[in-house]
């Protein structure tokens, strides 16, 4: 079956990898988009594949939802704030992309499960890297929505590549959780541009000790 | 029909619980001398248990399910080692209620007193229970219970910042203990499988562990070097009558904790625990009377003196232990007898001490010797108190204290003798010649303490302003000084008591009624009537010839002031020079001037002990920690980026441990 | 039997009244002989008190109660103490043990140090202090070298541990447990290398310092006592040697041990006259002496049964 | 069904009128009034079911069982009770300067029902996938609790609460998942189950590396959400930053709630006979986060944030007893400390009105002024760190001694140590601000909020219960403790 799965993981994957080159959030928040409905695609083959018609439904919901509807949500939330780049922080957005892809590759390698889980799990892992790395390498918080967003697409990934999928309660009760989470996030995004008059999250450093 | 004791027992429980609610609501603690009065029953009724047992089987008492403690239930048993605990604790409480409604007049406006009248039956309530205690949880509960009681206690005068300190210093360490402890127990149930002292048979090298955690715990409370760190800070900061009780009666629970695991019970049998208790008791001793030496503060004269006054016991314990192993009947007998006699009177004239240092306190608001002197023509009764408390506890014949040195020395005596082993009867020497030193350092540090603060002249206007203690004061310290004098001389009785307690020890020795021979009423007689008649004979003397009064000698150079008695820390520097090496003492002398040999201008005088334990070991320990906590604060540095890094770094911890775990 | 008692206490009761004072006359006498002088005559000291009894007393007011009676029990706690050691050769008539000897005449220490610090004088003070720290080194000493005999014996009780005859303790024990107490015992006493009875420069002495306010009667008694105290300790001291020696008859130990004790006097005056006061900070170490020579006693008691 | 619609119905109620009602003082008292009806309801339903342990689900994939029934009271039980003391403590907060307005209230009782619903969905859960739901429901809901002040800090808190909770859970998540993958594996034709029960039943067909992959992440999930060190930096910042009815219910109740969970995945490894992996793993963690509490609460200038930092000490012990499978310690820990922990918020809550400061320092001589008070800071200073009579020296007693029984040294080492030094630093805190002498009376809050009697009465209950539970109830909340099983 991975014979299927492996194209698809790797565009997903390296969708993943660029966006840990960007700077700019909308164009983040395009290739964010496009590797979850890629991922709601697959969701809907796979389903289709099987015979499941919930997995088709919650690739559907995925796609419409948290790769339409969210990234729609946060361009206009980006838009509002009115802050377009994120800098980054430590290493320059481009340097990262390298430094991730290499890191990467050595994860993959020395992994000691990545032979139990193998290979379903690759992306995976790929992914849940790259999504905390884009969390903890931007300074704004939009970027870390986005970078908690990539992170559980991978994790998407993952219950869409065993052979049944989830149930479908559960699947869309997930889709609902990240749904508000992310607009509540996004609520406070606004509340810390208030606040603070920006929104880099390297300045919450109050409260400590 | 229950025993007479549980009547006893019952009532004490009920006394001691119902005071504390009763206090939490009695708003203006208008009913003081009601409360003393209580406490005094209360303790009466210990009395009466301890009294009862002592003619009595043993007896055993679990409580019923509802206070089951999950692994094991509130259970007591109460036997004569019990009872003679309950015994001390009640001799020693009971008296001090007298003197606490007058004494903590003064503490009114300060605080809310409501506090020290509910923590206060709690301690005495407490402190009976860690001796009945039949099993470790009810043990440690009602340890612990004393120790947040005891602190409560410590801190009344909380408005006062170094009693805070004191008080959190004392919390601390007791806290430390209590882990010990509780690993000890811990251990010890992990090896046996039980909760119960009674099943309690560890032999060899399992017993060591265990024990020494056990001992280290104890160690703490006790006040044993080098744990006794707290003893100085916790016993000045506390109200006098609460310092007599923690030290007159709550070391004392520790000992009885020693006693029972370690001497009276094969819980923990090993021979090692005999030496290491000897070694800790003989530095102990030493080391607490020459610090008790050096102390400008009455109350941590006291406090140190306790330090001592446990070595000793812990000789006594410890001879006691290692003469079993050894095989030395004798001396176990003398040895335990020693201890437990030596408890009973330590508890007596400390607490007297302790009162009579209160009534210093109170009256002239300081506790420093250098601010104190002449009290004795302006308080003679608590002068004279003081001096029979001194005498006693110096081990003066005919006074109690010399019948428990007495013990102590015959068990050493016997292991010189009689030891089986050459390495053993070297000990008992030792143990000789070291309590003849602490016996004449103890004289020393009291004839010092009595001399500045009592005789002499009055160094400060305060001193010169004081007024006698009340009669309630006098009183408890009466009941106490007759105490003394009575154990002293109705030494056989005692004797009888600690035989029946001892005889399990060791069943083959010799009686101890054979063994004390000293005709000690018979000499106290002949005492009393020599001086008696010679004083007599001076007074007729002096009819005919009167005795003139003058100023005393000043050389002729003209008045003399109170400034140029001599001070505590001269009365002690030949003695504190002498063991230099102790107290890494040292007199800084500076003298300036331009011609500083002939016509100093001026010249200070510093003298020095330094405090080894404190900055070598015990600064340092809390430094670790201290800078654990500042390297663990770094962490929380309130980075976002650094939370989650920390967390994906987990992650991979995490599945590494996964990967590698078969 | 009972007679016999009376008699015996009355017997140590007439000497410990009045030995004392010969004594002191002896050493007085000796001394002043050994340094070519011609001396008072050999009964002074009683006429010295006899004196002193009959004149008034002047004490500081700033004394207590304490002053006054200090010296009476030093007294009777000395009379005791000459009641329950076999000072004169023959035993005891009260029965008499080792620690409480010793503890007894604490109490003389006791009160005598309490005394000089009533009045407030920092004499007073500083002879009670050094008298303290004296005590300290030397009093171990005492007792240690004391319990190589009792160890020996098996037994505190003086009858037994002081007991004559075979069985006692082998010679060289002896020897140096009567070496300790000598040493020991003259630092207690406060006589020469650690106090010079004939100084009155305050600043150096023990002894003196102590008794500074004393006046009269009551500097009687407390000379009175101390003199006890020398003849009961040297008497002691002769009875451990005579030890050394096969039992005798009771008249003969008496005679030995009479003359032992004033022999001990001279030899007294004699130190005193060729010997002079240690520097005050040599003390301890002189006194350590004292300690070893008492724990070696010890050793060899012990280590050999 | 029944049970399940009788459960939701009050809850609703406060969030009708939450969502309707324009007088606040009605809104506080009608919320506080339908809790303890809830609480009454809660009891009803929950008591005939505490100690079963196959009762049938309540709803598909909810089940009451013993663990359920007696987390579900207590949740009940803390929420009631911080809603009740919510009263008064927010009365005395609209008559002061930084008064919410009512709006805000309005959202705080809107939001503190959900949650409330949310942490007993927690409890429930038999579905490992509805488990993590409602898990991560929790964090949604609580979150505009904690941002109840509206200020800089508690934004930020905030934020760092959603965001690094969401991406702890969304770890759990994964770990679910591949549970659910390790239960497709066996044999063909497996659909798989996220069923609890049904898991457990077949665990030990499971292939063991996936289950100790997915207890993995299950762990690094619920830790964080627990506050497991090093995955707590959340924990100090929210618990301090929310209102004090918010911060007992944060700290009293949510807390226990990703303990279940984490003991729920516990016990499915246990039936598969991978207690020692669990041991291996969470035990440090547990230990870890004793002792970095410990160290944490040495440095506290910050009252609630100390609080925070004890209720983390006491979570790496629940852990502890977790790990090592204890139920009773495990379920008496919870209860003692939820009990003590929402208590010691309260009261933190009227020291912050009365002083207007929680700094530490600033807090003086409560003794003098409020005697009351002071006691009862100083019992819940004495329960919360395990001293006896109180329930929570059972507890603490029970798992250090299966620890010390089981062999595991080191742990038994580390948290003697560690509960001694939190001991320390607690009573070195308390004891700052319970004695010496009060500061001058500021113009500021000190000398408005009057100190009531009301306000002690919650914390004086809840200390009591715990009281009661350490003397007298101890063998029956041993029996039902011991009913937590696997």
């Amino acid at each position: 079956m991975s014979f299927e799965f492996g194209p698809v993981a790797a565009c997903t994957v390296l969708l993943g990898l660029w966006m840990t080159g960007l700077t700019q959030l909308p164009s983040k928040l395009m290739l964010y988009a496009l590797q979850t409905v890629t991922l709601g695609l697959l969701a809907i083959w796979v389903g289709k594949q099987h015979g499941e018609p919930a997995l088709v439904a919650a690739g559907t919901a995925v796609a419409l939802l948290k790769g339409v509807a969210v990234p729609v949500y946060l361009n206009r939330v980006v838009r509002r704030l009115g802050c377009r780049r994120d800098e980054g922080l430590l290493l320059a957005p481009p340097l990262l992309l390298f430094a991730t892809a290499g890191a990467l590759g050595a994860l993959m390698l020395l992994h000691p499960f990545s032979r139990q889980i193998a290979p379903s799990a690759l992306p995976t892992i790929g992914m849940l890297f790259i999504g905390m790395v884009l969390m903890v390498s931007r300074r704004l918080a939009v970027s870390q929505i986005i970078g908690f967003l990539v992170l559980e697409n991978g994790i998407f990934f993952y219950t869409i590549a065993q052979p049944h999928s989830m149930p479908p309660v559960v699947e869309l009760g997930v889709l609902m959780d990240i749904l508000a989470g992310t607009m509540l996030a996004g609520l406070l995004t606004f509340r810390i541009r208030d606040s603070f008059e920006h929104i880099d999250v390297t300045e919450l450093k109050q409260l400590r000790g | 029909m229950p025993p007479l004791s549980h009547l006893f027992l019952g009532a004490a429980a009920l006394f001691w619980l119902v005071l504390p609610l009763a206090a939490l609501f009695d708003g203006q603690h208008t009913h003081r001398r009601a409360w003393s009065a209580l406490i005094g029953l209360g303790a009466l009724t210990l009395l009466g248990a301890a009294v009862t047992v002592l003619y009595a089987r043993p007896e055993s008492l679990t409580l019923p399910l509802p206070f089951f403690l999950g692994t094991a239930p509130i259970a007591f048993h109460l036997d004569m080692l019990a009872a003679w605990f309950l015994a001390v604790i009640a001799l020693s409480s009971g008296p001090a209620a007298f003197y606490l409604h007058d004494y903590m007049e003064h503490m009114k406006t300060r605080t809310d007193m409501r506090v020290f009248w509910t923590a206060l039956p709690l301690l005495l309530l407490s402190m009976a229970l860690v001796v009945l205690a039949a099993n470790a949880l009810t043990f440690l509960i009602a340890w612990e219970v004393m120790s947040l009681s005891s602190f409560l206690l410590v801190a009344t005068d909380h408005r006062n910042a170094s009693t805070r300190q004191a008080a959190l210093v004392y919390l601390g360490a007791t806290r430390v203990g209590t882990a010990f402890l509780a690993g000890g127990f811990l251990w010890a149930h992990a090896l046996t499988g039980s909760w119960v002292f009674q099943n309690w048979h560890l032999a060899g090298v399992r017993a060591l562990g265990p024990g020494l955690l056990l001992l280290t715990g104890l160690g703490v409370k006790a006040g044993m070097w080098p744990f006794h760190l707290w003893l100085p800070a916790a016993h000045p900061a506390a109200p006098s009558p609460v310092s007599a009780l923690m030290s007159g009666v709550m070391v004392k629970t520790a000992l009885y904790a020693i006693v029972r695991l370690f001497l009276f019970s094969r819980a923990f049998a090993h021979p090692a625990f005999g030496y290491i208790l000897l070694i800790l008791g003989s530095v102990s001793a030493v080391w607490g009377i020459l610090f008790a030496l050096i102390q400008e503060d009455i109350k941590r004269i006291l406090a140190y003196s306790t330090v001592e006054n446990v070595g000793l016991i812990l000789i006594g314990i410890g001879g006691a232990i290692s003469a079993r192993f050894l095989g030395v009947a004798g001396a176990v007998q003398l040895g335990a007898a020693a201890a437990l006699f030596q408890i009973l009177n330590h508890a007596l004239f400390k607490s007297l001490l302790f009162l009579g240092a209160g009534s210093v306190d109170l009256r002239t608001h300081t506790r420093d010797l250098t601010k104190l002197g002449g009290l004795g023509k302006r308080m003679p009764y608590t002068f004279g108190l003081f001096i029979l408390g001194a005498a006693a506890i110096c081990g003066l014949p005919p006074l109690n204290g010399f019948a428990a040195e007495w013990l102590l020395y015959q068990g050493s005596l016997h292991i010189a003798a009689q030891g089986t082993t050459p390495l053993l009867r070297c000990c008992g020497v030792l143990m000789i010649g070291q309590t003849a030193l602490v016996g004449v350092l103890s004289l020393a540090c009291y004839t010092r303490a009595l001399g500045v603060a009592f005789q002499g002249r009055p160094r400060t206007r305060a001193a010169e302003e004081a007024k006698e203690a009340s009669r309630g004061m006098l009183l408890a310290q009466g009941l106490l000084a007759a105490g003394c004098a009575g154990l002293g001389l109705a030494v056989p009785l005692a004797l009888s008591i600690l035989q029946r307690l001892v005889t399990p020890l060791a069943p083959n020795a010799v009686p101890l009624a054979s063994v004390w021979t000293l005709p000690m009423p018979m000499l106290a007689l002949l005492l009393v009537f020599t001086t008696g008649g010679i004083a007599m004979w001076m007074e007729s003397a002096a009819r005919r010839q009167p005795v003139r009064k003058f100023i005393t000698w000043e050389c002729g150079f003209g008045d003399l002031t109170p400034r140029m008695q001599v001070a505590s820390g001269s009365f002690a520097q030949p003695i504190a020079r002498m063991f230099s090496a102790f107290y890494r003492y040292a007199i800084h002398l500076h003298i300036d001037g331009v011609n500083r040999r002939l016509f100093p201008e001026e010249i200070t005088v510093e003298t020095k002990t330094g405090a080894v334990l404190e900055t070598r070991i015990y600064h340092p320990l809390v430094r670790w920690v201290d800078r654990a906590g500042d390297w663990i604060v770094q962490m929380q540095a309130g980075s976002i980026h650094l939370y989650l890094l920390t967390m994906f770094g987990t992650l991979l911890l995490l599945l590494a441990i996964g990967g590698f775990t078969r | 039997m009972r007679f016999a008692s009376i008699l015996l206490l009355a017997f140590y009761l007439i000497h410990a009244l009045t030995l004392p004072l010969l004594l002191a006359g002896v050493i007085q006498f000796s001394k002043s002989r050994f340094l070519n002088r011609q001396g008072p005559p050999l009964l002074q000291p009683f006429w010295d008190i006899a004196k002193l009894f009959s004149k008034g007393e002047i004490i500081s007011e700033t004394t207590t109660g304490v002053f006054r009676l200090a010296p009476i029990i030093s007294i009777a706690v000395m009379l005791c103490t000459a009641l329950m050691i076999p000072w004169l050769g023959v035993s005891a008539p009260l029965p008499g043990d080792l620690f409480l000897i010793i503890y007894l005449m604490a109490v003389e220490k006791f009160v005598t140090q309490l005394a000089a610090l009533d009045a407030g004088s920092s004499f007073g003070a500083l002879g009670a202090s050094r008298k303290a720290a004296v005590s300290i080194a030397a009093e171990p000493a005492v007792v240690i070298a004391l319990a190589a005999l009792a160890a020996h014996a098996h037994s505190s009780s003086v009858s037994l541990f002081l007991a004559t005859g075979p069985g006692s303790a082998n010679l060289f024990v002896l020897l140096l447990v009567v070496a300790a107490l000598w040493l020991a015992v003259t630092a207690e006493l406060a006589r020469m290398p650690v106090d010079d009875p004939t100084t009155h420069l305050e600043l150096t002495m023990i002894h003196e310092a102590l008794i500074l306010e004393n006046s009269g009667r009551n500097l009687a008694l407390r000379e009175f006592a101390a003199a006890i105290e020398m003849t009961v300790l040297f008497g002691l001291i002769a009875r451990v040697l005579l030890m050394a020696l096969p039992p005798f008859s009771p008249v003969t130990a008496y005679l030995l041990s009479l003359g032992l004790i004033l022999a001990a006097g001279v030899a007294l005056a004699l130190m005193e006259s060729i010997l002079v006061k240690l520097r005050w900070r040599k003390i301890p170490s002189l006194l350590s002496f004292a300690l070893t020579a008492g724990i070696i006693a010890n050793l060899i008691v012990v280590l050999k049964g | 069904m029944n049970a399940l619609l009788s459960l939701l119905l009050c809850p609703m109620l406060i969030l009708v009128s939450a969502l309707l009602s324009r007088r606040t003082s009605t809104l506080l008292r009608l919320s506080a009034v339908l809790m303890w009806v809830q609480m009454a309801v809660v009891l009803a339903v929950c008591v005939p079911r505490l100690g079963t342990h196959q009762t049938a689900p309540v709803v598909h994939g909810f089940r009451l069982d013993n663990t359920a029934a007696l987390f579900a009271m207590l949740t009940t039980l803390i929420v009631a009770a911080a809603l009740t003391h919510a009263v008064g403590f927010f009365l005395r907060e609209t008559a002061s300067e930084h008064a919410p307005s009512n709006r805000d209230l309005r959202m705080f009782y809107l939001f503190a029902a959900l949650f409330y619903l949310s942490m007993v969905a927690v409890v429930a859960a038999d579905n490992l996938g509805y488990l993590w739901i409602s898990v991560e429901a929790t964090t949604l809901l609580s979150a505009p609790l904690v941002y109840h002040h509206r200020s800089r800090t508690s934004l930020e808190a905030t934020w760092k609460y959603l965001i690094i909770c969401s991406v702890g859970i969304a770890f759990a998540f994964l770990g679910t998942a591949i549970f659910y993958a390790a239960s497709q594996r066996v044999g063909a034709g497996t659909t798989g189950s996220l069923s609890l029960a049904y898991l457990v039943k077949h665990a030990r067909l499971y292939s063991h590396s996936m289950l100790r992959l997915g207890f993995v992440f299950t762990l690094l999930g619920y830790g964080t959400k627990a506050g497991l060190f090093p995955l707590h930096s959340w924990l100090p910042d929210a618990h301090s930053e929310a209102p004090a009815p918010a911060s007992a219910m944060l700290s009293g109740a949510l807390l226990n709630c990703a303990l279940v969970a984490l003991w729920r995945t516990c016990s499915l490894m246990a039936a598969a006979g991978e207690s020692r992996f669990v041991q291996i793993t969470l035990l440090p963690m547990g230990a870890a986060t004793v002792l970095a509490a410990s160290l944490f609460l040495l440095k506290q200038r910050d009252l609630k944030r100390m609080l925070a930092y004890s209720s983390m000490e006491n979570v790496g012990l629940i852990a502890v007893a977790a790990a090592l499978g204890t139920s009773a310690g495990f379920a008496l820990q919870a209860v003692n400390h939820s009990l003590v922990k929402a208590a010691l918020f309260l009261l933190a809550g009227n020291l912050l009105q009365q002083y207007g400061t929680k700094t530490i320092q600033d807090i003086r001589g409560v003794l003098n002024a409020q005697p009351l008070q002071a006691v009862l800071l100083f019992v819940a200073a004495a329960a919360v760190a395990g001293s006896p009579p109180f329930g929570s020296f059972l507890a603490e007693w029970q798992i250090l001694s299966t620890a010390a029984d089981t062999r595991h040294i080191i742990t038994v080492i580390v948290l003697c140590a560690a509960l001694a030094i939190a001991f320390i630093a607690l009573s070195m805190r308390i004891a700052g601000m319970v004695f010496g002498e009060s500061p001058a009376k500021k113009k500021t809050a000190v000398s408005e909020a009057v100190p009531v009697f009301s306000t002690m009465v919650i914390p004086g209950i809840l200390l009591t219960a715990s009281l009661l539970l350490g003397v007298v109830l101890t063998s029956a909340a041993f029996t039902l403790a011991e009913g937590v099983a696997r």
